[in-house]
């Protein structure tokens, strides 16, 4: 056990791969030399060599076309795409080729591969280094989307997607990379795609997603639920906990309009209306472009979720 | 635009008195016999096409030599990433019409199992032709990447990348090609420049001199060679495929050629190909050029031709008998292979779609072995 | 008034607009000397000339991107993507600049521009030309989304496109293009965006969007909604809707998860569900890419339709 | 690559004695003014960045002759659609400082309403100085479609898009390329090659022989000068423009130069730029050699450079304090300019958002006009 932060966890995942099958490559823009311009690869090239971990040309599009071809020939790529808002020149190789060359192929080629990107604000980036962009990907069968929100939980799920038979879009929340730190076992170990966290166990409100303590100080119980995989999602986990406390808000930072959440809700709707004693709530960002000096007032921060919380407790 | 200022091996050294094509009469014949096939093929689709019995089609007719050229330099171990007027690689290399066929019906034995369009094929065997792809261009740095994994394993094999002129102007084409040349992939880009993208006519396409000419953006040899003589393609993809296993990196090869129809079954060229065009290319049959080489070097007898075309038109007739007997596939290949496990989302649609399908009476044979 | 298809009308739209506004050009791949695949722009290259009707190469993200310059710069472009299938290299244009030029820029800068392009299923297209997308537009703050099912509203809404000062995508369904006929006015008019069709009235279920007479037969009143503008949405109708019958089924073609259905799904949630008796039910492509031979088992067509709305009723 | 083998003026025909570089003295010298003023402005945003003031900056040092000398050779009706590292343009034009300040703070005042990273400057007035966008190549077919307006129009303007080395890897640039090749737009396209793209060295980027070749891909004419050099940069600039505006279409230009530091604030160049690349280029510094060259011909005299650059500094200085004393843009600004109206859906977003934060007293000064 070693105590880490969320980036040294997913590099810590990196190294342990990289280390373990002599199939796995690192690449992407400024990973190699460099080590990301987060560090979160830092030290692979000179543990690995430029063979194994280097940088690419300046394009998403051959950065994501070059994996699915190593993966459908025997490599396990995992390319990184410097922030998510920069991934949608590679779009059409995501959504058109990656996400459905198995479908398409009747299984004979398939691409499993992992793009790890970071994604999400907090680190005053303005409209292109702050997006939240897991919607798009979400409504695209046959890509898996992950996203960690702890340190254990980032190298167990990165080392999973990497084993996965499937390409895994892996999103890391940036603003946490090095804000949350926390015990992470030594070599190898998976956290299981497709599970979801629980947070926190209470009664009243059921939040979906990452939120705050804050709630229960005004004296309502919140049941918080981590999705860990928004694709496929655990939908039986997300109505069981809609149903033990029949309130449900959830959080994403992403715009509200055909977002994550309202997937959430669409879920509890069709599947656990009859227990609702509430509204199901977003609290989202809002439906505009990310904006920078007042970013703040854009992110579903503590503020903005308790007093979703408070409503759909007092409905 | 005109062929002639093309290197050409049937107009030029071949018309010389005793020249060596350095290839076995055997493999000459298998070349001829594979154009006459594809060109079965075709004629055969455009009639079930027209009858309604399939969809669509998408003719070769005019740029066979391309094709089967290519391909005849290529080994059974190196990777295909065809375009879809490509399959006379895959006919060159010994995939069954039959297993075509049943891809053109979409039925249960398509590959594809019955998901893709038309003349969307995917093999893996005896050659690796990967599934095709309608979005255009995406197939060029696919082909980088696997040649890329060819070379960090030190494996003797190349990847061909097949596309049409106006893929060019793709994004794919530009990131497949700028990966190549820095990574010297083991990659043969073969651009099948016949003349046009659907309506626009290949001079539209580009302001560059040429299409081989695109190389020097991204430091990847460029030739030009006349696609209508399956001699002179297959000696470039030869050269390239050379090039290619001794490390030295990626080539460019532009086939001129000429595409002697519509886009597809779908599309009349009458609005947009001038009739003077493709009077112009009938003279330049690559069937025919090919043919009259062999004749004269004694290689085929004049009888031939017929008896084989007839042959292969049997051979096709066969094969579409055979795919319009079969199923099509089960319910279940609609949530199957999305995943390599079916995910529960999936797999409750699956059953809600399976259970009104039997409701409803509509549940087809086979699908009862519903497996969700 | 003319008896026209839905192609037919949108071919008539366009050569409305060149004829009244010298600033409006048509161009992409295939629409000049062809007039198109589908033939919508039939035509319009002789009446207008090759300045103003003309023929790409072929990259959607150049055409994409120019029409964008174009827009800045004082002219109408209205481009057409020949299949909404082949719109995703153009994405980053459209997500990362069309949709957010007017925001960056304070307003100094817009893109207003129309991106025409058929989608959806029933042609026997498979994967690739048949797709739904327009879950991932609306998900895009700054774009706005129109989607016309009769002659009439596909003349008026596109006109409407063409004035309007911002980017519009306008997804024209290519199964109707040649099903449906109606009487259309000649010349300039104009369906307002942004405002709903009232397809028939009905107290039992609201469906929302286009769908079928037969449910009536079995005795339950159907209220069938057509959004027409998928965003900006006039959610007020949608919950006015809603809340008049208790009961909604929502119909789309593209995949389920995360999609536009969903949206509904969860606005029902947050704003009406004290008056739903039934659980709000979405009737959907499946969670898969789209298949070819079976695309009629796919397709969220009548049959299940009816089926989810006499589950609702009877709930 | 060393720039030695460049077409330069500075080095060459500039050394003779009686050169006339057919500028005015009085233009000579607001090209050297504006120099030290990106420089100046450089400068103080290093050290607001430094001291926390400001998130992020991008430095200029090493290419302002590029930028200035580009732009000294187009006219205010021109278009331009720059990079993060090209404001020297817009300062060249007449752009104030204090302008471009509100930018680096996002408030108020900023053109861009506090909503972009700072250097993410957007002009009208007095040149269309295109709002500059994060995702990289995306405004060079932007800059083709609006010269084909121009063109359209007949008028007598051209679009110039300006991007880095590692952009001509990106989708934009191709599509770019090709689109103005094949309309003969009026567009100028420079190639800033400043040796890196954040840590990738320009001669990993890509394995053409240089930039400038990439043209012959799209029958775009190529040229490759001394970046560090105003002098060439504007020549060559100056003579693509009368070629766009002579209907002759697009060049492409190659200006080789260096970064001299890193690719932004937040990066540290050590780990991949050898020191001796460093130290090679601290030589060809573009301001000291268009100095020597001013004062060589008397155009300036020693004592002025330090006064030159002590007032630009004093300007950038008091731009800097307007700036900081200037309110953050009012909360409305989240929600305005999605689109031209607001809708319902975003206005009620709005609503909440003031209405929360008039509850928790966070509402500033100015919030109250929030017009929702
Ligand atoms: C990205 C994309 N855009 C558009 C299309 C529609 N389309 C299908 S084939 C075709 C023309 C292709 O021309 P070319 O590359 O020359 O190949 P050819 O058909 O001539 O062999 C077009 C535009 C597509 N399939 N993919
Ligand atoms: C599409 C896209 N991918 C990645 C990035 C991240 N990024 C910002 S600047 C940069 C390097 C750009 O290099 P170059 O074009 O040479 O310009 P320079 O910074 O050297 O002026 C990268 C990779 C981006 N902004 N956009
Ligand atoms: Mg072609
Ligand atoms: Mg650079």
């Amino acid at each position: 056990m070693a105590n880490m932060t969320l980036i040294g966890a997913v590099n810590d995942a990196l190294k342990t791969a990289l280390r373990e099958d002599p199939s796995v490559l690192v690449f992407g823009e400024d990973v190699g030399k460099k080590g990301g311009v987060f560090l979160a690869t830092d030290g692979l090239q000179a543990e690995f060599g430029a063979d194994r971990c280097f940088d690419t040309p300046l394009s998403e599009d051959g950065i994501i076309g070059t994996a699915i071809g190593m993966a459908m020939n025997g490599l396990k790529p995992v390319a990184e795409i410097q922030f998510q808002d920069f991934i949608f020149p590679a779009f059409d190789q995501i959504v058109s080729e990656a996400a459905k060359l198995r479908y398409r192929s009747g299984g004979q080629y398939t691409a499993p591969m992992v793009i790890r990107t970071p994604y999400g604000g907090g680190i005053r980036g303005g409209l292109y280094h702050s997006q939240s962009g897991e919607a798009y990907f979400c409504h695209t069968p046959g890509m898996k989307v992950v996203i960690p929100s702890t340190p254990y939980d980032a190298k167990g799920l990165l080392l999973a997607a990497i084993a996965d038979p499937d390409p895994v879009l892996f999103m890391e929340p940036k603003a946490l990379y090095r804000a949350v730190k926390g015990e992470v076992p030594e070599g190898h170990y998976t956290v299981e795609l497709s599970t979801t966290r629980n947070v926190r166990e209470g009664d009243d409100v059921t939040v979906v997603e990452k939120a705050a303590d804050m709630a229960a100080e005004k004296g309502i119980s919140v049941h918080v639920v981590d999705l860990r995989t928004l694709l496929p999602l655990d939908e039986s986990a997300v109505v069981e906990a809609a149903k033990k406390t029949g309130r449900v808000v959830t959080v994403t930072e992403a715009p509200r309009f055909c977002g994550y959440a309202g997937e959430i809700s669409a879920i509890v709707a069709e599947r656990a209306i009859e227990y609702m004693e509430a509204p199901v709530v977003r609290v989202t960002g809002f439906d505009t472009p990310f904006p920078n000096t007042l970013e703040h007032h854009y992110l579903p921060d503590a503020r903005r979720v308790i007093d979703a919380i408070e409503k759909v407790a007092n409905f | 635009m005109t062929i002639t200022d093309l290197s050409s091996i049937l107009d030029g050294p071949a018309q010389a008195e005793g020249f060596d094509p350095g290839i076995s009469d055997e493999e000459l014949l298998h070349c001829y016999r594979t154009m006459q096939l594809v060109r079965a093929f075709d004629d055969i689709c455009l009639k079930l096409q027209r009858s309604g019995r399939i969809g669509f089609s998408i003719p070769n007719k005019g740029i066979e030599a391309t094709q089967v050229g290519a391909a005849s330099a290529l080994r059974k171990d190196d990777w295909f990433f065809p375009s879809y007027r490509d399959f006379g690689m895959a006919m060159y290399h010994g995939v069954d019409p039959t297993d075509m066929m049943h891809n053109m019906f979409g039925n249960s034995l398509d590959t594809a199992r019955g998901r893709q369009m038309p003349v969307h094929f995917s093999f893996t065997d005896p050659i690796h032709f990967v599934s095709i792809s309608s979005p255009l261009g995406t197939h060029v740095p696919q082909a980088v990447g696997a040649a890329y994994a060819m070379k960090l394993r030190g494996e003797d094999k190349v990847a061909l990348a097949s596309f049409g002129d106006g893929s060019t102007s793709t994004l794919g084409f530009h990131s497949g090609m700028s990966f190549a040349g820095v990574w010297k992939a083991p990659v043969i880009f073969l651009c099948q420049n016949n003349g046009y993208a659907i309506s626009m006519p290949s001079h539209e396409q580009t302001a560059s001199s040429s299409y081989a000419i695109k190389g020097k953006a991204y430091g990847v040899p460029g030739v030009r060679v006349d696609g209508n003589d399956l001699l002179s393609v297959r000696a470039a993809v030869a050269e390239a495929a050379e090039r290619a296993r001794a490390g030295e990196g990626p080539t460019l090869i532009e086939a001129v050629t000429f595409r002697m129809g519509g886009h597809s079954t779908s599309d009349d060229p009458s609005a947009y190909v001038p009739d003077s065009e493709f009077a112009e290319w009938r003279d330049k049959d690559p069937i025919d050029r090919f043919e009259r080489f062999l004749i004269q070097r004694g290689t085929l007898d004049v009888a031939e031709p017929e008896l084989i075309y007839a042959d292969c038109l049997a051979q096709v007739d066969a094969a579409s008998k055979a795919a319009q007997a079969t199923a099509p596939p089960a319910l279940e290949t609609i949530f199957s292979d999305v995943y390599a496990e079916i995910p529960d989302h999936i797999r409750s649609q699956g059953q809600a779609a399976f259970e009104l399908a039997g409701r409803l009476g509509e549940a087809a044979a086979g699908d009862g072995a519903f497996p969700l």
